[in-house]
């Protein structure tokens, strides 16, 4: 028999959550965002939050949500610019931001699912991001040390997924939730269609199940688009 | 002068066929438009697609296919989704064969400035400081000088960098320029502008060899 | 006296429900025949698959599936595919609840010998080092004694090692025994195998404490 | 237009090959490994070969084929233990041998092909693996530094891909094909079915055609079996 890691939706899911605890959050811009548990740690009003995601949501949705309430103490991100709440709480001092070039961002993140401490990219150096961090020169070209992120849970949204967790995400939705969901010590993926094992062909399975713990059939997912652009017809 | 869609135009000649271009936010976005007949290219978006297209038709937007720069975009035949540190590989690694992006300071060693103004919000650096750490072939597509009149090809610049040695040229409203050797050294001069005028909007040392062609766009 | 086939027996009791579990080549192959009923778990392969079912039937052998063993295997519904690099990162990484595998010797503190004896020829160490360098929970599988008699069970390895201080459990045709504190920690014996028996065949620290049961099978 | 890497065989396909070069070479046992691109290697009597491949082939099959012909002189692999040939010419001297630990093997190519230098791993500490590397701790426990690999050509075999290089493996012959695929600075596929572009779905491709230089349909394969192992029908 498979393994079953399904549970009844997002409150079982995040049960176990805290203050203060740390978050992976998948997702590019709103783009493959676990919105289903987001919307729970809204509800739930937990706080004191530190959040690993590439961008911080907009003003009135993803993480953004988050940020309206107060929740988050620290954001781990690599860009953070359409939000003028994140403004305000960065600029007020409220809010700490550790900004991360963004591929050191996703490979910090897989480095910690996959039992890599740290390693070396080039990525930063001679910029105040590599403050503080050992320089080391390969072939002749400076290289900073990098260290591997974890996080208490990582919430991840998948396109389609089984009940033993194997995840497939759709197009660019992918983005950095094959990673987070690596590095979580509770892994929780949303999917917009929970299938029975059997049904994913192993082949192209992008999220092997051993790293999920928790999945659920999401609902309500309003996938909202940040800059429609559009060509006109001929 | 060139217009932003010339800055792009003038870069779109740089391409040889068979490359993987990534593209940044902004004038760099536009180089796709411009395409050389005869030259076959693929455009990586960082965020996680190979053979990025163009904007797809109204009605026929997908949430689950953007660019970095958050668009909705199509793509190609041949086209291949992966995650960002499958993606970062392909930048780290040196896979992709050149980048376009913005700049708000270029130095004549080729330092980079583009992800922070101190004391004004900061977004972020994205992919930037990846992109320019590790490409071998950078193009910088930006105005010469800032809304103030101000040279933004430098002696040395004053913001913090994104990526230290890195530009290898550098196309502007105003001209085309090689980053070598700790100068910036004049190749072409936009349609109608003056080698003088190029003189005067550049405060690195600029090297002029010879009579300067104009842009053939 | 347990039977190869018994170890696994005594090794698959220990599974619990949930596990991803790495078996090694030898004896520990033989666990997944004896997987206790309500308990579901899934084998790993290191070569790339999770979900390992059964051989196949003749005639249904698959070149392009095969377990680490180099053996035709089939696959489980759930099971899914995935390269060298994503499988160790599994390992790595702790996702793996379990290893199983051979030694050719195991020390009292936890070091454990079983890829190369000098002076013969070298196999190589495959994905030993990297299996018993992360996982928290290893159980050896092995006989007592070698060949000669000589106990495997050891106050220090004598051979060139695989990992140290990371075998948790050891089970062996004469014993169930934990390796705690710098100790063997005898917890079972075969049937009708003598707390003696197992003391004369055990070079390292062995600690009894109490009656010792026999193992139910 | 999307790029075209298609060569005619084998041998437009090996073009540039030389004496003396890293080759790695994909595969796990025998499955999965380049057939055509060995042969060719085999035809072409190119000497002084290093390979780094996980296995070495039998006696007379894969790597073996190469190794009879005393072509190769030196493996980097994990385990090369199904091999006389292999045994003679290494006890003999006529062969070095690097061992590597078969996750830090698979880690380091793919480091290779994603520019990270170097990373630190726990497989090896406190071994002979370990001699001569830099030791140090996380989290209280001892790491060694790993150096990124790369290679002249990589030689990978897929089961099918398209003209612009994406590749999709079937199963386990997917193994070290990937991280190799990355880390040649001319890496060279082989499919079992070359197909036009657009007939593979973008989100179901294993190697995006960027790490691929160069690809032909293969023919003749022979696919063996090292162990065939079945069970009786009940």
């Amino acid at each position: 028999m498979a393994l079953n890691k399904v549970v009844a939706g997002p409150q079982e899911a995040l049960t176990g959550v805290a203050d203060g605890m740390t978050f992976m959050v998948g997702g590019f811009g709103l783009c493959g965002i676990p919105e289903n548990a987001i919307s729970e740690m809204v509800k739930r009003g937990i706080t004191g939050l530190t959040c690993i995601s590439n961008n911080a949501g907009v003003d009135d949705f993803g993480l953004g949500l988050l940020l309206q309430k107060k929740q988050i103490k620290k954001m781990i991100s690599s860009y953070v610019g359409e939000n003028d709440e994140f403004e305000r709480q960065m600029l007020s001092g409220e809010l700490e931001v550790d900004l991360i070039p963004q591929g050191s961002l996703a490979e910090r993140c897989r480095a910690g699912g996959a039992g890599i401490p740290a390693f070396f990219t080039p990525a930063g150096y001679g910029t105040e991001i590599a403050e503080g961090k050992e320089v080391r020169n390969f072939d002749g070209k400076p290289h900073i040390l990098e260290m591997a992120l974890h996080a208490d849970f990582a919430f991840v949204k998948a396109w389609r997924g089984d009940t033993a967790g194997n995840l497939i995400y759709k197009a660019t939705s992918k983005n950095f939730n094959p990673m987070m969901a690596m590095a979580g010590k509770i892994t929780v993926a949303e999917v917009e269609e929970l299938v029975p094992v059997g049904e994913l062909d192993p082949n192209q399975i992008h999220t092997p199940g051993v790293f999920v713990q928790r999945i659920f059939q999401g609902s309500g997912y309003e996938k909202r688009i940040e800059r429609v652009t559009t060509r006109p017809r001929v | 002068m060139l217009s932003k869609d010339q800055i792009a135009q003038r870069i779109a000649q740089e391409l040889q066929n068979g490359w993987y271009v990534n593209l940044g936010i902004g004038i760099p976005t536009l180089v796709a438009n411009h395409i050389p007949d005869g030259i076959d290219v693929e455009f990586q978006s960082e965020n996680g697609i190979l053979g990025m297209g163009p904007f797809p038709y109204e009605g026929e937007e997908d949430a689950d296919l953007i660019n970095a720069g958050k668009q909705t975009i199509t793509a190609m035949p041949g086209a291949v989704y992966f995650d960002s540190a499958t993606s970062f590989a392909m930048i780290r690694g040196k896979h992709i064969q050149l980048t376009v992006l913005g700049a708000m300071e270029v130095a004549q060693n080729g330092d980079i400035a583009n992800w922070k103004i101190p004391g004004r919000m900061v977004k972020g650096m994205g992919g930037a400081m990846d992109l320019v750490a590790s490409a071998d072939n950078i193009i910088v597509a930006m105005m010469h000088t800032n809304k103030k009149g101000a040279s933004k090809l430098l002696k040395a610049c004053s913001l913090p960098l994104t990526g230290v040695g890195c530009v290898t040229r550098v196309v502007t409203n105003l001209a085309f320029l090689e980053v070598k050797n700790g100068a910036f050294h004049l190749l072409e001069r936009a349609p109608g502008v003056s080698v003088e005028e190029i003189k005067n909007a550049t405060e690195g040392e600029l090297i002029i060899n010879g009579e300067i062609p104009e842009m053939n766009l």
